[in-house]
């Protein structure tokens, strides 16, 4: 078997949360204890609701934050102590927001250049000539590399984040929300831009959102993360049509798909919000869980393996 | 008997610049009208302009702008803000920042009931948790009592619907009220407002960007683009048979489970969203629509295109179903 | 996008009104400098001549006053109005050399706790409070007595080492929001080194707010300048500082009151001029760092 | 509230710690102390003499830790010049020093406030573009100068009020006008600046979608935001006007303590400059502690999580 993209062995993320100008900072573990692995040129979804800790996340596994414990492997390498441009030559980010992901002082080009700048082993004909094959790539003319970001719309924008981020044409790219601050007309675009790449270049995606209808139109295997965990892992035909946790469920109830006529779910949750600085004991899920049973609140529940993935729950024993 | 708000021809200008450019809708007692478009297509704008909050330097204009049969056009500001909170109420998009950071939950719903009835503090404040109770909060009491800071989103998006309700509305403008919310709290929220809608018999526009929600909670829609209507049909029929290519468009984007193939390219609209320049005339989606051709830069016509459905577009028919 | 939704005709109108300030400012302050660099050209007479039989001459518009001196003389019968062509020179090296100073210090400071955080910025944000509980004008004046009298120098060191706080509070808190955005964590991914995205990302992101620290401070300068000439404590007499003009001729602005208000007016419009630009400034930023 | 306590008071002894020992520092420029305490005619013997007296003659950080362990007891020592208890001096000029920067800071206030609000109601009218014209020519007026031109027309031509000194009230109302306009332009950009970020909050359009008076908006929910940050600023440019008002009582022969600053730096009395300049960043510690504590009363947001 080959060797997989990415590889993250029992990761841990602890941050000291404020809470106000007068108590003491409390601590807020936001990634706990989560391992996995993604097969190289596939791509994996994480999804789930703010502070579930998918942004932690990929931040740790493109080098940004160091893991309080656990360790990120890519490429079968790992990645503290791996050189940075080495680094960037194997993983690259799309971000959310273009509009804060592009240095508004920059020109497009330079902006695209600057993985290549890094490596300080490329001469400026093959930078110049590799910037324009990742502008034509993405679609975005030679004239438009010479403006600035702000005189581009946000979907320009997002696709001058994409060929920054495959000018060095690495294996893995790890998107986070690349679409959620686009218009629906424009985010399909992207989206198809990006499927459009993966073929074309064998890319393996962490594909990180909170639009299930996204998610499964673009990955082939979806994790389902709730309060630091992985709660649900599972390949993406076999969750949506099956899905094992009763947080998944409601996940996928709650998607307001464009049928008229069906109304909107009960998806059953109550009003009770999960708290990153106030982890339940037991199982995580279950004070707002529709199907909680006694050993829910008493007992953290533990990982099944499922032939297509696994859960982590009591009721899939 | 009249409709419960009838917009006719309304025009909304900043400067020079035209944010909304002549639409016209009207809302039913008890039925849900959904405004649908992208951003910056003049649907918030719209939705301020009826409750006359537009900021400053915004100027509004219709041929018809009534609300229970009452033409509000040449309402003064007093006037204006008798109606609002009392018989018209609205709820925004963003709840953390909607809500004033410095006053109780209790004392800012309670101040609405206070100014509009004049009723004692004791009263509205049973007013007050009646509603809590009656929109899902689980206690109330201690709710009341808390600063907005305190609360979490979908608590808060709570809060705003009730103290929205207290006064008994019979139009309850929503912009995008689940915009900023989790989708599992999105799915309450709005199964809340449609509870609401059938227990008291209100009078919902709601402003949306998702397909989504228009689909599952709209009796009719309107969708705009760069400050037009461009169609407007009851919800079934319009996702039946869209006849603006931009509505079209649209809904070929959204990825739908079971209708496009996972890997396949999703429909999408080529170009961006334009600015619309002073003076600009025609059909604003003409440089994005594969159906444009000479005619697109005149006037449009307003067709019917099916039953109690009309299209802005030279498309007699609209785009071939 | 959003542009269809702004208000264009009052930020048309806020605009104009911005730009007239900005041209006022930049007017005054390139007015001013060029008469700095140019006094020797300028002065029509030499500032540190004495005639003590012309003494307190008014300018000549007035009663008694001589074409000879148009701005009048002072109390020792130096030409008025060479004195203050000079006098231009002191505040202008003042003004420009303690932002020099302090900025560089205050920059330092700032962007280094705003970027890398933890204990360097504890420590940062300690020197900030710290600098900031000590009397400003006090100091200087006690360093200068103290350290047996005052000289240029010493003004511009210690005016210098005193006013980095605003640089340093405005560049820690810019580099903090700048560190947490999405680009420069794609130049950390892109492999950059930490000095490379601090050159490049950061400080060209946070360098119009500091050129509006920079107005704010030179201006501040100038004032305390000329404050501490007043006081005996700043530049050495005879050098024709616009604050220790002021001094040496108070004793007669009772019976001739524009032997102060000529420097002062001087002053107060040079300043004016630096504030005009700082305002100019901000506002194109649109963000409010006063305080 | 106790941690949040715990961590400010040790961040304001360790300033205090440290003002302390650069104020101690600063005495120390002159090189040899005994020499400047001599005078200029004094012999070798004398300066001798008076070295051991001082106890100049021990090592550098005994001296410090001597001084440090007297001045934490609030014994300062003695006024070379006048010859008393310096504590006791600047018990004495305090008084005048408070009232001048507690009526400046009440007249600033007075006006900053007004004005200010009325500017961010009527953002970019000619209203508003008055008010910052008038805070930009309060910010460049030198003070010193502000100082004596008011000392010619009220005091002179006018006749108004007394030109300098101390003794009746009339005395501290042109020192208290001139001090005030190093606070008017700050405090007037934030009232402004504050009431504009909050009329266009999103609190304030759904003060408006509930109809409510215009009085209601302004005051009740405008108002109280924006005023948070101004009170809190408030507090600390106190500290800043009474380290400011050492150029204004000099001008005005105020005896205050800034004044007794300045006479001492002229005769090199060190012991009293020293303390002098310990009480006003002592002063201004516990201001900017106090201003923290106003902004947490002020704010909820601050005060529980």
């Amino acid at each position: 078997m080959s060797t997989p993209a990415i590889e993250v062995r029992g990761l841990r993320r602890e941050f000291r949360a404020s809470q106000g100008l007068f108590a003491a900072p409390r601590r807020v573990v936001a990634v706990d204890d989560v391992s996995f692995s993604v097969p190289a040129g596939s791509v994996l979804g994480v999804v789930g609701e703010s502070g579930c800790g998918k942004t932690t996340l990929a931040r740790m596994i493109l080098g940004l934050m160091e893991p309080s414990a656990g360790e990120v492997l890519v490429d079968g390498k790992r990645l503290d102590g791996m050189d940075r441009r080495a680094r960037a030559r194997l993983i690259q980010p799309v971000f959310q927001d273009p509009f804060s992901s592009l240095n508004p002082r920059r020109r497009v080009s330079d902006i695209i250049a600057m993985p290549l700048v890094a490596q300080s082993n490329v001469t400026t004909s093959e930078v110049n000539r590799r910037v324009a094959e990742s502008l034509e790539r993405v679609g975005l003319s030679t004239e438009q590399g010479t403006r600035f970001p702000s005189q581009l719309s946000g979907g320009q924008r997002q696709r001058v984040a994409i060929a920054r981020a495959l000018v060095l044409r690495p294996r893995i790219v790890v998107c986070d929300e690349p679409t959620s601050a686009l218009d629906v007309s424009v985010q399909a675009q992207i989206l198809n831009l990006l499927a459009e790449l993966r073929r074309d270049l064998g890319l393996t995606y962490l594909f990180i959102s909170h639009n299930l209808a996204v998610v499964e139109h673009v990955a082939s295997e979806v994790a389902v993360m709730y309060l630091g965990r992985i709660v649900e892992k599972r390949e993406s035909e076999a969750l949506f049509r099956d899905p094992r946790h009763p947080y998944t469920r409601a996940l996928l109830d709650s998607v307001l798909t464009p049928e008229p006529g069906l109304g909107v779910p009960d998806v059953g949750l109550g009003d009770i919000m999960p708290d990153p600085a106030n982890i339940p004991p037991g199982c995580r899920f279950h004070p707002r869980c529709p199907a909680c049973f006694a050993p829910c609140a008493a007992t953290t529940p533990r990982i099944t393996s499922l032939e297509d993935g696994l859960v982590e729950c009591h009721l899939a024993g | 008997m009249s409709a419960l708000l009838e917009i006719d021809d309304l025009r909304v200008t900043f400067g020079g610049t035209a944010a909304v450019r002549g639409i016209s809708l009207t809302v039913e007692k008890g039925e849900t009208h959904c405004l649908v478009g992208e951003s910056g297509c003049g649907k918030s704008v719209t939705s301020l302009a009826v409750m006359g909050l537009l900021a400053k330097g915004g100027k509004r204009e219709a041929a018809r702008l009534s609300f229970a049969g009452e033409d509000i056009r040449e309402y003064d500001e007093k006037r204006m803000s008798r109606l609002r909170g009392d018989r018209m109420a609205m709820i925004f998009q963003e709840p953390m920042t909607s809500l004033n950071p410095a006053y109780t939950v209790g004392s800012q719903m309670t101040e609405v009931l206070r100014r509009h009835r004049g009723t004692p503090r004791a009263q509205a404040v049973d007013r007050a948790v009646e509603l809590l109770t009656r929109v899902g909060i689980t206690a109330p009491g201690l709710r009341l009592g808390q600063f907005p800071h305190q609360l979490s989103g979908g608590l808060r998006q709570r809060v705003m619907i009730a103290m929205a309700l207290m006064c008994d509305p019979e139009l309850l403008i929503a912009d995008e009220p689940t915009t900023a919310l989790d989708v599992t709290v999105q799915a309450q929220i709005l199964r809340l407002l449609a509870e609401l809608q059938k227990d008291l018999g209100l009078g919902i526009l709601l402003i949306t960007h998702d397909l989504g929600i228009v689909a599952r909670v709209a009796d009719r829609v309107s969708v705009m683009y760069a400050g037009e209507v461009v169609e407007s049909a009851p919800t079934a029929e319009l996702f039946r048979a869209p006849r603006h290519p931009y509505t079209r468009g649209l809904l070929s984007c959204v990825p739908v489970p079971g209708k496009v193939k996972r890997g396949d390219p999703l429909g999408s609209i080529p170009g961006v969203v334009p600015r619309i320049p002073p003076g600009f005339s025609g059909c604003g989606f003409r440089d994005r629509c594969s159906f444009a051709e000479a005619a697109c830069a005149g006037p449009l016509p307003r067709r019917d295109v099916g039953p109690a459905h009309e299209a802005l577009c030279i498309l007699p028919e609209g785009v071939p179903a | 996008m959003s542009t269809l939704l702004q208000p264009a005709g009052a930020s048309d109108r806020r605009r104009i009104w911005l730009n007239a300030g900005a041209i006022l400012g930049a007017g005054i302050v390139g007015f001013i400098t060029f008469v700095a660099i140019f006094a020797p050209l300028l002065a029509p007479y030499d500032p540190f001549a004495f005639d003590l039989g012309r003494r307190v001459i008014p300018p000549f518009w007035m009663e008694g006053g001589s074409p000879l001196n148009i701005l009048g003389t002072d109390q020792l019968g130096r030409d008025y109005l060479s004195r203050l062509i000079y006098g231009a020179r002191v505040s202008m090296i003042i003004g420009v050399a303690t932002i020099i100073t302090s900025g560089i210090i205050g920059t330092f400071l700032g962007v280094m706790g705003g970027f890398y955080g933890g204990k360097i910025d504890d420590a940062v944000v300690f020197a900030i409070t710290a600098r900031l509980s000590i009397p400003v004008v006090l100091v200087a004046l006690a360093v200068a007595g103290f350290s047996g009298g005052a000289s240029f120098t010493m003004v511009i060191l210690v005016l210098g080492l005193l006013l980095w706080d605003r640089f340093a509070v405005v560049a820690r808190s810019t580099t903090m929001q700048i560190r947490n955005l999405d680009y420069v964590a794609a130049a950390r991914c892109a492999g950059c080194s930490p000095m490379t995205v601090l050159l490049k990302e950061v400080l060209p992101n946070i360098a119009t707010h500091l050129a509006v620290v920079a107005t704010l401070e030179m201006a501040l300068a100038i004032l305390l300048e000329a404050a501490l000439s007043f006081l005996g404590l700043g530049v050495p007499p005879p050098a024709p500082s616009w604050g220790l003009m002021i001094s040496e001729a108070k004793e007669y602005m009772f019976f001739s009151p524009w032997i102060i208000m000529i420097p002062g007016i001087a002053l107060f419009v040079l300043v004016l001029g630096v504030n005009l630009l700082g305002d100019a400034l901000r506002d194109m930023l649109g963000t409010d760092l006063s305080r | 509230m106790l941690h949040f306590l715990r961590r400010r008071v040790t961040v304001a002894i360790l300033v205090a710690l440290t003002v302390l020992t650069l104020s101690f520092l600063l005495t120390r420029l002159s090189g040899d102390l005994a020499i400047s305490i001599a005078g200029p005619n004094a012999t070798q013997e004398d300066i001798e003499l008076i070295r051991r007296a001082y106890g100049l003659d021990r090592p550098l950080w005994v001296q410090y830790f001597d001084w440090l362990w007297r001045a934490l007891q609030g014994d300062f020592g003695d006024s070379y010049f006048f010859k008393t208890r310096v504590a006791r001096l600047i018990l004495e000029r305090m008084p005048i020093t408070m009232t001048l920067g507690l009526c400046g800071l009440a007249i600033a206030l007075c006006v900053a406030l007004p004005l200010g609000i009325l500017a961010a109601v009527k953002e970019n009218t000619w209203v508003d573009r008055s008010v910052l014209m008038v805070a930009l020519i309060g910010q460049a007026m030198p003070s010193f100068w502000l100082g004596l031109t008011l000392m010619i027309v009220l005091g002179l031509n006018l006749g108004w009020l007394p030109i300098s000194g101390t003794g009746s009230w009339e005395h501290y109302v042109m020192p208290s006008i001139v001090l005030s306009f190093s606070a008017i332009p700050a405090l007037m950009r934030l009232t402004r600046s504050g009431m504009i970020e909050a009329l266009a909050s999103d609190y304030i359009r759904t003060a408006r979608a509930k109809g409510l008076s215009r009085l209601s908006i302004l005051v009740k929910h405008g108002f109280r935001n924006a005023a948070i940050p101004v009170v809190a600023i408030a507090a600390v440019q106190l500290g800043f006007m009474l380290g400011g008002s050492i150029v204004i009582e000099t001008v005005f022969a105020l005896h205050g303590v800034g004044y007794l600053a300045w006479e001492s730096i002229s005769k090199n009395d060190f012991p009293v400059v020293q303390a002098v300049v310990l009480v006003l960043a002592l002063i201004y510690i516990g201001l900017t502690l106090l201003s923290d504590l106003l902004n947490a009363v002020l704010d909820p947001r601050l005060r529980s999580a």
